[in-house]
Order: structure tokens, then sequence, then C-alpha cells
């Protein structure tokens, strides 16, 4: 019946598509397999108050499992070797800041008990398909109250059906893919980073205000995290001629696949012959430094990066080449000397390193990470009256407070339910300087609730 | 070849195996029954590789691609068409196996260490092919394994396919664990058979001894590029069972590195080449060291599962070349000699063929 | 046009690395007549060594020299230990890939447990400075690149050519028993290869490690472009090496600019390539005839 | 018409004649050797025929049959068996199965049919049988079950024998079959062949270099030197041949 000629029409499409693109598919191609991340109007809500309630969507709701006295057992799934065993320092700043408030007795939660973190590790080699059975271990065998930092955007995915299905929290997610925007059909989901659409739209802004005339090359990772960064920044574009009289072109543009086996050097040197003003790096990883090595000295142009290789260690990857690049910054950088006096910083440096964190790890900018998204997940404790499950989802989904954590001060925590799923919705933007610091160009603006509409 | 262990044992041990086997999916946690399916989606691959590199003696590094294309073939069959679920895997074989032949074509005349660095291209070519046909593939992102259907939690128009069993009382793990289960014994039952017939002694003659074989009459390149077309087939057979059984509703090209490929040989080499149940013992081996001996390793060392499969693949090389079954076999025969008196010395009975040299 | 001639710079930077790589396979080839799947990844572990000895201060040529001669200790102790008790590999390719596929496992993991999982900075040994020549931009590096490329082909070949251990290496490929009943030490020879091919690996590491970034997954895929090279100019030719790492290193930079279906996987043009020349001429473009056919 | 005839065969390896235009032809039922020096092109003929060599020039044909048109696989299918001077046994299986895969052109199923092993027990059963006839004819049924790696040369050399007959040829091909052998081993054999030979109705081509045996087995020798015929005939007149006395029997002893 209709649904089978519906797939089947889709199959044919898909190999007319194929046949006509021979190979080159992607951007003519309108088909999308997560099915859902687009879908972002929130439409029927819940009547009743909460944003979740347990009673209708889960079958055998046990919210407290997990809380044992005054423990909760928590659990995060990360690549722990393989070539993206880099991230298990994210992990480790987690794992630091578990020590750091177990040392100080707990956190002190809105029922009035304070209770102590258990983590527990899982290492999937950055493989999705490994990562279902270990979330399910962490569910099942160990019963975690929730999944707390894991690494990895297809990661995520592999074990969004079933968390949401089991109704276990999965909380400050280490990725801003714009999936996670869709708190409607998977309300178990929350992001700890903001999302990528958004960040690209900082950068499209700035230019804009900055560099009216701006013809834009752009270098994407060729996957989910470099896509939203090219399909935000493609329509962020279009919007700013349509309504503010710019006339921003973006003059060259090229995918970058890590998996492929080269450097983007050829992407760059091809992308230094457009004319260019202004250099879009968006790619993640230990490329991300390198393609800034890789500007010939003849190209000049203003370049952005990717916030997921701000701080010290990638930035001393770039041989000096880091000097001058422009980012969007939501969190404040540990090894910044002009964040250096801000209580959060302070903080974080005397309790990392109480909590066995060494200098590089400290100053680095991905450890400091992970001891945000513990953080955050400390902060929803807190803020809930009663720490089960559902509670803890229906805080983190109507925040209004102050920064938390590493966030820059100035960010306004804001949640909305289905309506406005980012927790962090606000950057500022900065220019590396010579001495391993951060000028301010412009400061923090918050655009709450607006990611998901401003995703491509 | 023909075994020297006792029929009692073997019955025995058979009957002992199989009681485990189905005892096992109620005795653990559902993540591990989960495990035990994607150790035997290894088995089954492995299996695959075996006929090709240890019966036929022509290495492939590669496989772990084939064993990729049998996931994606299948995961994009139930996602894109009506085809029942477990005919999927059967055309996923029957693709994998055409991409056999293919890469077999050439294998004919490359060989030894030049196929297996032909493999190992093919190998670390095969996540930028699924980058490349991301429109059928998912790309980077992966595949997601779902479906329009009804009743999906919070009004998805798609979840993932389901697999409910028929039969009242099995947990959803449960029933694709046996699920994977008869098709792992099925695959095991067929090789077995294979490499005991007609077929299976012309794999081996080409093996050791090219020439000989083919004067004896057997056409040795139709046989080496079919046993590449079956052999990846298997593979294949693994793959989709991966995509379909293992309880992950994603299929991502991350699952099919060049690693996966080299893990592949590990649990043939390891297990014992050119024997049967070998690649299964191989797939245990792997399975037990990765999900769970890796993950208890304290703290420094956790990430030391590499490093381990690793030396193990050398040692066993230098010591025991044909795997802890051949190990096993080598030890049952020299009891058996010793009851018998008289130790059968081992010699190589085959030199190449001559060429007169003008 | 000048488009067209950054890549081919580019390309042609990325050649002297695979070249670089390919020297080190080649030696190996013609003293023991195997292809070593682990090479690599022994030149990845001797870069972090050379990261190890610059990171305590000691300047940087001091370290590559350091770094070469811990990779040269590495490859004979593998060799002795690993691989020479296989015998010959050209009887047994099959235990040799998988003993050399063992090595690739245990040097990638133990590298990992060593030096932990964040990436190293190593420095570009010619610094970051660019020339502009005809309004192409070229880095110092890669100039310095070539150069070193040059340097290490002409010691190879009076290596090869000039001297008794290069004349021992060559009888001892072409056919050990003999050149053993010549009175060359044979095992000897085989260990030494070993080293050297080590040794050479390091210098492809410490020019890879400024572009990739000095983590344990430095050389995976660049080993397929050394194969690539070598195997387009012939597994047992020094200059073939050369050729077929400018060859490589040009078409996996230009093809996928100019091709769209390659553009995601630079990887691809290699891969014809080394299917192709397997396939219509075994022996390379410089390679003597030796690829057997039994 | 002759069984197997050769016509003016050449083999050139590089610039090196292995064969120059040699011609000879054996009749059904004859018991016919080939001798000469090493390095005549003995061996290269017997790989001319079973196809291993191509011929750069001249025609093979057996019982009408042209075997140069034909893959080496279906050499054995046709009638005509072969043993190897180094031996070619396979150690990886058995005494039994290496003489069973002799007999592959005498068998039939596939993959297909293999895997499912049910529609083949019949056909297993047969080959088993025969094989353990041939076996047992040749004195070797209580090594069946042993694994071929491990067993004496001459123990071996009967092996390929037996292995050669299950392909139920109407030539057999003998490349040397008793060197490594002693005296009473050659004796032995000699016997054996003739005996073979009547029972299973066969027409044989030896090369050899026991002179006794040849001359005590043969009913027409040809000789080759450097690739060519020097001679032909009877034993008799094979040893009276000046030109073979000089170029063969003169050089060797």
């Amino acid at each position: 019946m209709n649904l089978k000629w519906k797939r089947l029409a889709a199959l044919l499409a898909v190999m007319t598509l194929v046949a006509a693109a021979c190979g080159r598919d992607d951007s003519s191609s309108s088909s999308d397999d997560s099915g859902s991340s687009d879908t972002t109007d929130s439409g029927g809500d819940e009547a009743s108050g909460a944003f979740i309630d347990p009673s209708i969507d889960c079958a055998d709701y046990e919210g407290t499992a997990g809380i044992d006295g005054d423990t909760i057992k928590i659990g995060t799934i990360r690549p722990a070797d393989g070539p993206y065993a880099i991230y298990d320092q994210v992990t480790t700043g987690l794992d630091a800041w578990v020590t750091s408030v177990n040392s100080e007795g707990g956190i002190k939660a809105g029922d009035g008990n304070t209770y102590k973190v258990e983590l527990i590790k899982e290492n999937d080699s950055y493989d999705p398909g490994k990562t279902p059975a270990l979330a399910q271990k962490l569910v099942e065998q160990d019963g975690v109250f929730a999944i707390v930092g894991t690494i990895g955007t297809e990661n995520n995915l592999a074990i969004r059906d079933y968390l949401n299905d089991a109704c276990v929290p999965n909380i400050a997610l280490a990725t801003g893919s714009t999936n996670w925007g869709d708190a409607d059909q998977y309300p178990w989901y929350i992001s700890g980073l903001p999302s990528y659409a958004l960040e690209a739209n900082y950068w499209a802004d700035y230019i804009a205000d900055t560099k009216p005339e701006a013809k834009i090359a752009l270098l994407y990772q060729d996957d989910d995290f470099g896509t939203a960064y090219q399909k935000a920044l493609t329509k962020a574009v279009e919007r700013s001629n349509n309504d503010n009289g710019t006339t921003l072109e973006i003059v060259g543009e090229q995918g970058y696949n890590p998996l492929s086996g080269t450097t983007t050097e050829a992407a760059v040197t091809s992308l230094s012959q457009t004319g260019a003003d202004v250099f879009i790096v968006g790619i993640g990883g230990t490329p991300c430094p390198q393609t800034l090595t890789f500007i010939p000295e003849s190209w000049a142009p203003e370049t952005y990066i990717s916030v997921t290789c701000a701080g010290n260690t990638a930035m001393s990857l770039a041989g000096g080449k880091d000097v001058g690049v422009i980012q969007a910054q939501a969190t404040l950088d540990p090894a910044d000397p002009a964040d250096a006096d801000q209580e959060a910083v302070k903080e974080f440096k005397t309790k990392g390193a109480a909590a066995g964190l060494d200098e590089g790890q400290l100053d680095g900018g991905i450890t400091s990470v992970g001891w945000g998204f513990g953080s955050f997940f400390g902060m929803l404790v807190e803020n809930t009256d009663k720490v089960e499950r559902a509670d803890i989802m229906n805080t983190a989904f109507s925040l209004d407070q102050p920064a938390f954590g590493l966030v820059r001060p100035d960010i306004e925590i804001k949640t909305d339910g289905a309506a406005d799923p980012w927790a962090i919705e606000g950057f500022r933007i900065a220019q590396r300087n010579a001495d391993g610091g951060w000028d301010e160009l412009g400061p923090v603006k918050n655009r709450n609730g607006e990611s998901n509409e401003l995703a491509g | 070849m023909r075994s020297t262990t006792p029929n009692w044992l073997r019955w025995g041990g058979g009957a002992l195996i199989a009681v485990v086997l189905i005892a096992l999916p109620f005795q653990f946690e559902a993540f591990r029954v989960n495990q035990f399916i994607t150790w035997m989606c290894i088995a089954v691959a492995a299996a695959g590789l075996n006929l090709l590199t240890g019966y036929n003696g022509q290495i492939s590094v590669g496989h772990g691609a084939l064993y990729g294309l049998g996931a994606y073939a299948a995961a994009i069959l139930v996602t894109r068409t009506t085809v029942p679920m477990l005919l999927t895997i059967v055309i996923a074989a029957v693709i994998c196996f055409v991409a056999g032949v293919a890469i077999g074509l050439p294998a004919l005349r490359i060989k030894g260490l030049y196929l297996a660095l032909v493999t190992l291209a093919v190998a670390v070519l095969f996540p930028a092919l699924v980058e490349q046909f991301s429109s059928l593939t998912g790309g980077g992102r992966g595949l997601a394994l779902v479906v329009p259907q009804e009743g999906c939690p919070r009004g998805r128009p798609e979840c993932p396919v389901r697999w409910e069993s028929p039969f009242g009382g099995l947990e959803n793990d449960q029933w694709r664990y046996f699920l994977a289960l008869a098709i792992t014994v099925v695959a095991f039952v067929l090789v077995a058979n294979l490499v005991k017939s007609r077929v299976g002694r012309s794999l081996v003659a080409i093996r050791d001894n090219d020439i000989a074989a083919e004067s004896s009459g057997i056409n040795v390149s139709r046989t080496k590029i079919i046993t590449f077309g079956v052999s990846a087939a298997i593979a294949g057979v693994g793959g989709g069972m991966l995509a379909l059984l293992n309880g992950n509703p994603r299929v991502n090209p991350t699952s099919f590195t060049l690693l996966v490929s080299i893990y592949l040989l590990v649990a043939v080499v390891v297990g014992g080449a050119s024997t049967v149940i070998g690649p299964a013992i191989g797939a245990l081996v792997y399975g037990v060291f990765t999900d769970v001996i890796g993950p208890e390793l304290p703290g420094r060392f956790e990430n030391a599962t590499p490093v381990i499969l690793g030396v193990l693949l050398i040692i066993q090389m230098l010591v025991a070349p044909n795997g802890i079954v051949g190990q096993f076999k080598e030890i049952q025969a020299k009891m058996a000699s010793r009851r018998s008196g008289g130790a059968p010395e081992v010699h190589n009975g085959a030199t190449p063929v001559e060429r007169d040299t003008p | 046009m000048n488009d067209f001639l950054e890549v081919l710079v580019v390309g042609l930077g990325n050649g002297a690395i695979y070249a670089m790589l390919g020297l080190g396979l080649v030696v190996i080839y013609r003293s023991t007549g195997l292809l070593n799947f682990a090479q690599g990844e022994l030149a990845m572990f001797s870069t972090f060594i050379v990261w190890t000895i610059w990171n305590a201060g000691v300047p940087m040529w001091l370290a590559i020299i350091g770094g070469m001669f811990g990779g040269f200790l590495i490859g004979i102790l593998l060799h002795q230990v690993a691989v020479s008790p296989l015998g010959d590999p050209h009887e047994k390719p099959l235990a040799v890939v998988i003993v050399t596929i063992g090595l690739f496992l245990a040097l990638n993991g133990a590298a990992q447990l060593i030096w932990g999982t964040v990436d190293k900075r190593l420095p570009p040994l010619f610094g970051t400075g660019q020339v502009t020549i005809g309004g192409v931009s070229i880095q110092w590096q890669k100039i310095g690149s070539l150069l070193v490329l040059a340097a290490m082909v002409g010691l190879f070949l009076v290596l090869f050519q000039r001297t008794k251990v290069g004349l021992a290496m060559r009888a001892v490929a072409s056919n050990s028993e003999s050149a053993g009943l010549c009175g060359v030490p044979v095992p000897r020879i085989l260990m030494l290869g070993w080293g050297l091919a080590a040794a050479t690996g390091t210098v492809a590491g410490v020019f890879t490690a400024p572009q990739l970034g000095l983590g344990t997954n430095l050389m995976q895929l660049t080993l397929i472009f050394g194969f690539a090279a070598i195997t387009l100019g012939g597994f047992d030719s020094i200059l073939g090496a050369v050729v077929g790492g400018m060859v490589v290193g040009v078409l996996s930079s230009i093809v996928p600019q100019y091709v769209s279906a390659f553009e995601r996987m630079p990887l691809a043009p290699a891969f014809i390539l080394i299917l192709a020349v397997l396939l219509f001429r075994p022996q390379g473009l410089f390679g003597s005839k030796q690829v057997q056919r039994v | 018409m002759p069984l197997l005839d050769i016509q003016s065969v050449g083999v050139h390896f590089g610039g090196v004649s292995a064969l120059d235009g040699l011609s000879f032809s054996i009749d059904e039922g004859q018991l016919a050797a080939l001798i000469g020096p090493n390095g005549a092109g003995k061996t290269t003929l017997f790989n001319v025929v079973s196809r291993i060599y191509d011929a750069d020039e001249g025609s093979v044909t057996f019982d009408g049959e042209d075997l140069l048109a034909l893959p080496a696989y279906r050499i054995a299918e046709l009638g005509v068996g072969r043993t190897f001077q180094n031996l070619a046994l396979v150690p990886g299986l058995s005494v039994l199965e290496n003489v069973i895969v002799g007999a592959h052109s005498r068998s039939t199923g596939g993959f297909w049919t293999a895997a499912l092993r049910f529609p083949q027990l019949a056909e297993e059963r047969r080959l088993v049988a025969r094989a353990m006839e041939v076996l047992e004819r040749l004195g070797l049924a209580d090594l069946a079950q042993r694994p071929c790696a491990g067993l004496p040369f001459g123990t071996l050399k009967r092996i390929e024998f037996a292995r050669a007959l299950a392909g139920e040829p109407r030539l057999l091909m003998l490349d040397e079959p008793a060197s490594g052998l002693t005296h009473g081993e050659v004796d032995e054999l000699g016997d054996l062949i003739r005996q073979i030979r009547t029972e299973f109705d066969l027409t044989v081509l030896l090369v050899e270099h026991h002179m006794s045996m040849v001359m005590a087995l043969s009913e027409k020798i040809v000789v080759m030197d450097l690739g060519s015929k020097i001679a032909e005939g009877s034993p008799a007149e094979i040893r009276d041949n000046p030109a073979v006395i000089s170029a063969y029997l003169g050089a060797s002893t």
C-alpha cells in the first residue's frame, strides 16, 4: 500500500540521484537518513506542566535507579584506544570532576540530600557498533542513574532510541550535533555543547558586521559535524544578504574526509586561489590546527576556527599560525591569561589539580570540557527538587539561571522543553593573540531558543 | 585431515557445547548477549576468510570491507525495500559474492604478499567509499536502521526495526541471539561440508600445489575466483548479521576500518587456519580479550587490548602456526601415537614442480 | 594556472614523504624480499622517540639521529624476535604477512600505551617559512624534504652500488642461499636491512608529523601511499621509490581537486595505481623483473 | 592413428630453445620411454602435454584432439595422467585424499552441492571406494588415513602413481618414477608398471634415467638431446644407434 510505494519511490529516487551525481551526491541530495533531525516544531507538547511525564512514555519507569543511599551512579562511554583516543582526555576531566565533588562531600541536591557520585567508564574505541552494548551494560548491569558526557555524534545516535525508550537521561553529550535539537521526540537527551549550527551563525553575524562584502572560503569536515557548519553558514549568508543588504559570498567550498588518509593541504591551497578574504575552518581534531599551517603566505584571510579545536593542546599544534585566528567562544579558556582571574577558572585549576590533573590537562582545553560536563550534571542535580530521572530531565529542559562551571559568565542558561532544548546558546567572538590568550572582538550575545531555527 | 578425536569425545563435547550455547542467553545480561552476537558475526566472517586464506592460500587483509559491504547491503535493503529481514542477509551474501568475484579476478595474477597489499588497500578504501556514496550509505553520519511504522514512541514516524520473538517468553536480545546462532551454525556446517568435499580437497590442492592440482583436472582459476566469491559471501553474511541482529540500530563506517580486517585475520590465525572450528575459537578469543578482559585491565592498561592481540598473533605464528585448534590436534595426535608407540616424524611431502632450465 | 601549480607543489611535498617511506620499504624488500606491513608503524614509533628526545631539550637534528638509532635497534630487535624465525618469506608469504600485521597492531598499541592519546607537536625541521617563486608559495619545509630525500637517495645508491654491505644485501635479496654459500653472513645482512629500513622510516615520520600531528595513527594511511609509490616504481628500485612517490603524491593531490568522483577519497587514485601496475607491469617502472608467477 | 602425436613442437625461454621441432608419436597400448641427458627437454615435453607450458609452435594431439587448444585442467579429463619428478603431492591432505584429488575429473559436484553434502554422499562413497581400490593395488591401503607429510620418498612416489591412476587415464606419463629408489625397488617398480599397464589397459610414456629399466620395459624409445629428437626405435635399435651412444650413453656413463 501507501507505505510500500513510498519506499519504492524513495529507492528509485536515490538510485536516480546516484546515477545522476555519479558519486558526488551529497550536496544535491535532500534525503536525510536520520530523518528526524530536521523536525523542529514542537507541536504537541504535553498538557501537563512538566516536559516529561514518565507515566505516559515509560513502560517500566525506574526513576531512582542508580541512586543508592547517598550515591548517584553515572556512566560514560568514550574511546580509550584507537585513532580517536585523544577524546579520552574529555573523560579524564569528567573523572576529575567526580573525584573533586566527592572529596568535598558530594553534590547538595534540591531534595536536601548530599550525593556522592560514582562514575563508570566504558571504552567503545569510537566504534558506534560497540556503543549500544556498553550503554546497555551501564543501564542494566551497573544500573546507572544517567549517562553523562558520552563522546561522539554517531556513538550517541547509536544509543538514542534505546536510552529514550528506557527513559534513562543522557546528559551533556560531548557533541553539538543538530540532532540533539529534537527534544520533542527524544526528550532524554541534552547536549553539553552549543549547537554547531548556532556557532556558524555567530561567525556569519560577525563577518556581516565587520566585512559586509566578505568573500568566504569554507573548509568543512565531511560528516555530521562539518556539514552542520556548512548548512548553517550557507543559510546565514543568504539571510544576511536578504535582511541586512550585505553582499557576503561563499566563493569556495571544500569538504574534507577525516578517513581519507591525506591532509587538508591540497584543499587549503585550492581555496587560497579563490580570492577569499575570509577562511572558515569547519574542522575538528588535529587536522584543524594542521590546516592553519597549510595557509600559504601569499594568502592572508581572516581565519575562523571551530570551537572544537580551541584550547592550548590544539593550538600548540598550529606551529605559531594560530595567532590571529577568530573563534566563537562559549566557555572560559583556562590557559588564557585574560580569563585567569575568573572565579570559575581559579576554581577549576585548584580543584582540578587537587583531583590529580596535571598542568597540560588543566591548560589543554580538552580536559576542561569534560569537567564542564560534570558541572552540568552537578548543576542539574542541585536544581532538582526530587532526584529522579524524569525530574532531572525536566530540570534540564526548564533551566533559567546564570552560567555554571566554565561557561562564560555572561551566557544565560535557558531551556524550554522542545521549544528550546539547548542549554548553552551564547558566544563571544575572540581573536587569538601571541600570548596564548584571546582578545575579545565582540562581547557575549545570547540567542536563546534560536539554535534549532538557525540550523541549515 | 581426518580427526583423531575418539567418537565419544566428539559427541559428548558437541552435546556439551550445544547445551552451553543454548543456555548462554539465559545466564547473561542482555548487553553480554549482544556482545556474544557480535562475536558470532566475527566468527562467521572469519570462517569466510578462513576458506579463502586458510584452505585456499589466498591472503586477504581486506575482508573487513566485505564484512562491511554485507552490513551496508542488508541495512540499505531493510530500510529502503520491503524485502523480509532475513532475506536481506541472503541478498547481502549474493552482493558480496559478486564483489568477491570482482576482487578474485585480479587475485589470479596478484599473489602472496602482493595480494595482501591490494586487499589491505581495499580495507583502507572502504570507509572512504561509504563516504563517497553517502546518499545511499549515510556517509560518515551512519545509516539508521529505521523504518516508518505505527506506534513508535513519542509519535516518531520512524523507529528502529525490531525482532519480535514469535515464541513467548524470549526477550528481544535472546531471540536475536538464537537467530544469530542458527545462522552461525548453518554457516559453519556449510563450510564444514564444503571443506570435506571434492571442492574442499581442490582448495587445499591448489593452495599446496597448484600445478599438480591443475594436472589432476582441477580448474584452478575458476575455483580460486569462486572461492573468493564464496568467502566474500560468507563474510557478507557475518556483516548482514552484524547490521540486523546485534542490537545496534545504526551502521557506521567506523565499524569497518582496517583494524576490523586485521582482527578477522587474528581470529583465523589464533583460532586455527584451515580448521573448521578455528575461526569460531579465534572470534571467541578476540571477543573475550576486547569485551571481557580489556575493560577489567587496571586503568593505565585499559587500552592494552590491541597490543595483547598483536603480540598474541605473533607468538601464535611463531610457536604454533596452526592456531589453537591446530595445536590441540597436534597434541592429540602425539598422545595417540604415544599410545600406539612410535612418533611420526613430520616432513613436508611436497616440493615445487620441477622445471628443466635449458 | 597558479591554482594548478600550487596543488602540484603540495603533491610534490607529499610525494617526497611517500618516497621516504617507500625507500624504507624498498630496503626491506631488497634485503629480505618481503613487504613490511609494519613499516609505517615502525616509523611512527621511532618518530615518537625523536619527539621524546627533542622534548627533553635536545636540538632537533640530534633528536632525529637519536630516533633513527632507536628505530634501527627496534628494527633489528623485531626482525630477530619475530620475523627471522619464520624463514624464507617467499616460501611462506602468509606467515610473513601475518607477523608484520601483528607487529603493526602491537607497535600501534604500544605507542598509545607509552605516549598517551594526545597528539604531540613536532615542529617542522625547516621551520614554517615560505618562499614565493613566480606567484607560487612554497614552504621551506617542502624544499627541505626534497633535499633530504635527494641526500637519502644518494646515500642508498652509494650503499647499494659501492659498498661491500650493499653488495651483500643485493646478493642476499636475489638468492640468499647462494649468497650464504659465497660467505655472505645472511642473517646479519637481513637484520641490517630491517634496521636500516626502520631508520629510514624515522625520517619519513619526522616529515609527516608536522603535517598530520604526531599521533599513533600517523602512518596508517600514509603507508598505503608508500606502497603505491614502490609498486609503481618497482619494489626493489631506489629511484623507482622516488619517482613513484612523486607520481602518487601529485596524483592524490590533483585528481581529487579536478575529478569530483575522487573528491572524498584521495586514496582511490593510489589504489587504482597499485592494482593496475600489479596487473599489467608487476615489476613496476624501474624494478627488475622478478615478481614470480608460479 | 597414434594415441599421442607430437608434431614439430618448439618451446623457447627467452633466446634458449627447450624444445626445438620435436616430433614423435605413441600408439594406443604402447609402453614408450623418453630418454636423454639432463636438460634434454623431457620434462618440458611433459609440461607441454599437460599444458603447464605453452608450446611456441607445433601441435600435440591426443586421440585426434588438439591438446594445445585446451586449458590445463581439461587434460586429465581427456585421459592423460602424469606423475611429477620431484613429487607434487598435497601435504595438507591425507594419502587417501591425495588419491581422490587425482580422480577430480572423474567426479562431479561444485560449491553448492558440496556445501549441502547430501547430494554428494553417494558420489563420495564411490570415490573413496575407488581410491581405496587403487591404493590396495599399489600396496598402500594401510597408509590411507596418514597425512602425506612424513612418509618416505619411495612411498610418496607410489602415492603419486596411485593419484595418477585414480584419474582413470588412457595415457600415463611417468616422470622418473625410479629416481631415489634402491635397486630392488626399481625392479619391483618395473614389474608393477608392466602389470598395471595390462590391468588398466594403459598407454605409458616414461621418462627415466635407469637404463636397465627402460630397456627391459619399453617397446619404443625416443632419445632426445638439447630439445630435439636424435633417435627413435625399439630398445635394440637404440642400443646400437651411434648418435645415441655419442650424445647420451657416452656422455652420461
